[in-house]
């Protein structure tokens, strides 16, 4: 699903823009100039990050895990945390 | 040009059911095996306003897409509009004129055309078709058009009738029996 | 079989109805009105099973067939010049989206000043929309185009929408006699529309994202490829109809032209005139025929170069104008016959617009000057204009 | 974790949304509340982008992008074809403000006063944001944006498109912000149940037009309600229900002052926002009332 759809000549493509596959093949990970840093102990395991996430980028298990591949680093999950668990820190 | 094509036009005023009755014919024309064109003037049609209509039958393919100019005969629904318009206007020497009136055909004088009259709206009246101020007298000057001009059965017109009226289909069939039989000429 | 004596816009109803449209969407305009009227009759009482949403605009009209469509339904509307003008943009999405769409147009003409009669300059002003255009000159050609221009725009290597025009009042409102053949017999000529591409929860895609121009123009390339594949499956439809209800059609219609000195080109009712026309210039001498021109989109050029290349002269006859420029049928004809060693002199006529009546006496004289070489070759030619 | 709304993700990520996008996380939503049997259609807004360019797609369901102001109508379509096809399933007309308050309302007015079986969503955030912001008629009253200078900002006020809707008598109408998702699903999904037209009005912020942090989103759709500038409330078959009902509303300035869109605003100016907000807010506790 997330492979790059490979278009050779007309002859590949439908008679209307018709998708062919899925946004995963843009990596918008590479957006981030700041990036979601996660300290466990302070987690509470409320969802709240998970839940305001634009693009699901933050995934569900017993902690949030970030999906890095995708995610943008806008920071909402960090200003919404309630105890103050997630740190927006310089990429690198 | 030579002419094998019969050319009929009507007046009458909107709602009064002048196209009704050029459908109506060529139906009934379309029944005895001719082909047939049934029109409107084409223009917009409001209650009242004098309107007319035309029909066009041949025992041959009608190719002609044109407006009628040169009727063979020409009908008129209602006798007041004889002061509006020239009802003649292009009318065949020799063509045929009915008029839905109670006046006797020799009062009226309409060049060499051959006027055949019929109390249309007495009979209208007598089958309750229309309203008391709007008869529709538009099936039983059919009747007349049958007996006057002679180019389409009373039978045929019947069975249009049957096909084309939405409401009082007997009503309708026996008003053109009826004004069939009572029409006059000069 | 049942034979009646029906209007032009009847016809058009009735088509629909034996076509077993899914979806109809319209809003009534002046002299389309009584397509619509006599579609809610049959919807309301079953005779047809459609769903007609009663639109508040054309533009809407379009947009719900666009939907329709998409969802794979067979979907229909009809509509006339301002209404015409008002689904332009969505014209271009049911091309572009390659949607099966079927529209009857009532040819009027356009405003200002307010004019309800005939004339084609709504349906050409639609020209570059990817739509096929067919153009009927009798209330059995209209019936009959309903349902052949299903089957041409359903065909997989086609799947674009099509227009068919019929005069207004001159077909609209003319009662003539249509014979309409037995519904298990049109099911068979043309059976239920199985959506190659369409909206589906088993194979869910999305349908007219953003297209970049790596591929957009190859995709533009697919669909002129399939316009001009359309010319062959026009014919080949029209003789598969004729096979099963014995009236042929094809991209054009050809009328005395063997051996024809002059040949006419016309389209719509003024073709049907000129067919009399045509026999009585005969008849005094004059050897002229008569293409009527049945598709405009995709335009029959090679047809027309067959036909241009057996005679000296040609007379297209446009009842619409390009400001500026000229008759739409004129500047095609001649456009297609260019480059052709042995072309034909062209003269063009423009006449009857705004449903000014067009006489067998018109299309005679035009057929003699013509023949006389007295109209001007390098513009156009007003037949009848008061000056 | 403890999750408050359906965990199925039906919108993959990779989409092109900007940080912080209140109306991709909207869609998000959305899609958690109607599951699979969706069709969306999409006109044209920011979305028409971030759905994602051909040959790819965001969406786990069917989704058809159309013409600007034929939302509304195109669903109709879809939902005609679909049941002629004997397929029961909820089709979602996806739009921004200007595709329903400004281009599209005609087709949308056509649609609900038909009563056409559609979910309407407008994901609103307040001025033609994908052309590059400029104003639509759901623009705030003394907002910036490209073509309401700061020297001659929007003069009038915000129009109420869910009084509009509302006077159709279509069977349910909702506010909602992506600030309370629980409160936005709960909406969908009752609009899911119900036959007939159902416009839901989500309030989404949009940090590149509103000139706000990416991570305010939230706080933002938050505090629009906790002010009383975008009520929650819901008017089902003409009765009316507030969600939230603030104990003490915050002042406008809060809302305001996080949003550069708003930096020209004078004391004035906040003052005669404060005094318009409390005056709407006491109408729609009325209509509580009264209906």
């Amino acid at each position: 699903m997330k492979d790059k759809i490979i278009l050779r000549n007309a002859s590949d493509i439908p008679p209307m823009a018709m998708s062919m596959g899925t946004t995963l093949v843009s990596k918008t990970g590479s957006w981030r100039s700041m990036k979601p840093v996660f300290h466990k102990e302070k987690c509470i395991k409320c969802g709240t990050c998970w839940k305001f996430c634009p693009n699901g980028s933050i995934k569900n298990g017993e902690y949030p895990e970030w999906d890095y591949e995708y995610c943008k680093g806008c920071g909402i999950c960090a200003e919404e945390c309630p105890v103050k668990a997630i740190e927006m820190v310089k990429e690198r | 040009m030579e002419k094998e094509m019969y050319e009929v036009r009507f007046h009458g005023r909107g709602g009064q059911g002048a196209v009704t009755a050029a459908t109506i014919l060529a139906d009934a024309a379309f029944r005895e095996g001719k082909d047939v064109q049934a029109f409107p003037i084409f223009g917009v049609e409001r209650r009242g306003a004098p309107v007319a209509a035309f029909m066009r039958m041949d025992a041959k393919p009608i190719d002609i897409k044109t407006q009628i100019y040169e009727p063979d005969s020409v009908v008129i629904l209602d006798p007041t509009l004889l002061d509006v318009i020239d009802v003649t206007k292009g009318l065949k020497e020799n063509g045929k004129i009915i008029i839905n009136s109670s006046k006797k055909a020799t009062e009226f004088k309409f060049g060499k055309a051959k006027v055949y009259t019929i109390d249309a709206t007495k009979i209208a009246m007598k089958y309750g078709l229309g309203a008391k101020t709007n008869p529709i007298v538009n099936t039983a000057i059919l009747g007349a058009y049958s007996k006057a001009v002679g180019n389409v059965g009373i039978e045929a017109i019947e069975e249009a009738i049957g096909e084309k009226v939405p409401r009082k289909k007997e009503e309708n069939k026996k008003a053109a029996r009826e004004a069939y039989e009572e029409t006059r000429g000069e | 079989m049942v034979k009646k004596v029906i209007y032009g816009n009847h016809a058009v109803s009735y088509g629909a109805r034996d076509a077993r449209v899914e979806v109809i969407a319209a809003y009534p305009i002046t002299p389309q009105t009584q397509v619509v009227e006599l579609l809610s009759e049959f919807c309301a009482s079953g005779e047809l099973k459609a769903k007609f949403i009663k639109v508040e605009s054309e533009h809407s009209a379009m947009a719900a067939c666009v939907g329709a469509s998409a969802a794979g339904a067979r979907a229909f509307t009809a509509t006339s010049s301002q209404g015409l003008a008002l689904m332009h943009e969505m014209l271009h999405w049911a091309s572009n989206a390659r949607h099966p769409i079927v529209m009857a147009n009532v040819n009027r003409a356009m405003g200002p000043p307010w004019n309800i009669w005939t004339d084609q300059n709504d349906s050409m002003a639609q020209r570059d929309t990817g739509w096929m255009q067919f153009y009927c000159s009798t209330n059995q050609e209209v019936y009959d185009t309903t349902l052949m221009t299903f089957k041409i725009c359903e065909n997989d290597k086609v799947l674009l929408p099509g227009m068919l025009s019929l005069d207004a009042f001159v077909l609209s409102h003319t009662s003539e006699v249509v014979d309409m053949p037995p519904q298990e017999e049109i099911d068979e000529f043309l059976p239920p529309y199985k959506a190659k591409y369409k909206l589906d929860l088993e194979d869910p895609r999305a349908f007219g994202s953003l297209m970049f121009p790596d591929w957009y123009y190859e995709l533009k390339y697919k669909q002129h490829t399939s316009m001009e594949e359309a010319l062959k499956v026009i014919e080949k439809v029209g003789k598969e109809f004729g096979d099963h209800f014995g009236r042929y059609y094809g991209l054009v219609e050809e009328y005395r032209i063997e051996d024809a000195e002059i040949i006419l080109v016309v389209s719509g009712t003024i073709a049907q005139t000129s067919k009399d026309a045509v026999d009585v210039l005969r008849k005094e001498g004059m050897k002229a025929g008569l293409v009527r021109m049945r598709t405009f989109r995709p335009f029959p050029k090679e047809k027309i170069r067959k036909i241009a290349s057996k005679v000296n002269k040609m007379i297209v006859i446009d009842r619409s104008i390009s400001f500026g420029s000229e008759g739409a049928f004129f500047t095609e004809t001649k456009a297609c016959l260019y480059n052709e060693k042995d072309r034909p002199e062209i003269y063009g006529i423009i006449i009857g617009l705004g449903g000014r009546d067009v006489t067998v006496e018109d299309i005679m004289k035009i057929a003699k000057k013509g023949k006389e070489g007295k109209f001007k070759i390098n513009e156009i030619n007003w037949w009848g204009v008061k000056l | 974790m403890k999750l408050t709304i359906p965990e199925e993700e039906l919108m993959y990520e990779g989409t092109v949304d900007c940080q912080g996008c209140g109306g991709a996380l909207a869609m998000r939503y959305a899609l958690k509340a109607l599951g699979k049997k969706t069709f969306v259609v999409i006109p044209a807004c920011c979305w028409s982008i971030i759905a994602g360019p051909f040959p790819y797609s965001a969406l786990q369901v069917p989704l058809y992008h159309t013409a600007f102001e034929t939302a509304a109508i195109v669903s109709s379509g879809i939902k005609a074809g679909l049941e002629m096809k004997g397929i029961d399933a909820t089709v979602m007309a996806w739009a921004g403000d200007g595709g329903t308050f400004d281009i599209g309302i005609q087709a949308l007015s056509g649609v609900a006063e038909r009563n056409d079986d559609i979910i309407y969503v407008c994901y609103d955030n307040e001025a033609y944001m994908n052309t590059g912001i400029q104003r639509s008629s759901a623009t705030p009253y003394k907002a910036w944006t490209t073509t309401t200078p700061r020297n001659y900002p929007k003069a009038r006020p915000k129009k109420d498109i869910d009084e509009i809707l509302v006077a159709h008598e279509i069977p349910y109408v909702a506010t909602a912000s992506v600030a309370y998702p629980e409160d936005f699903i709960r909406k969908l999904q009752k609009a899911k149940e119900i036959k007939g037209t159902r416009f839901i009005h989500v309030l989404a912020p949009c940090p590149t037009g509103w000139r706000s942090l990416p991570e305010h989103t939230i706080k933002l759709a938050r505090l629009a309600v906790q002010t009383n500038i975008f009520p929650l409330y819901e008017v089902e078959n003409g009765k009316y229900k507030i969600n939230i009902k603030p104990k003490n509303p915050k002042p406008v300035e809060e809302y305001l002052k996080l949003q550069g869109r708003f930096r020209h605003l004078t004391e004035k100016d906040i003052k005669e926002i404060q005094e318009a907000t409390n005056k709407k807010w006491k109408k729609l506790l009325r209509k509580e009332e009264f209906f």
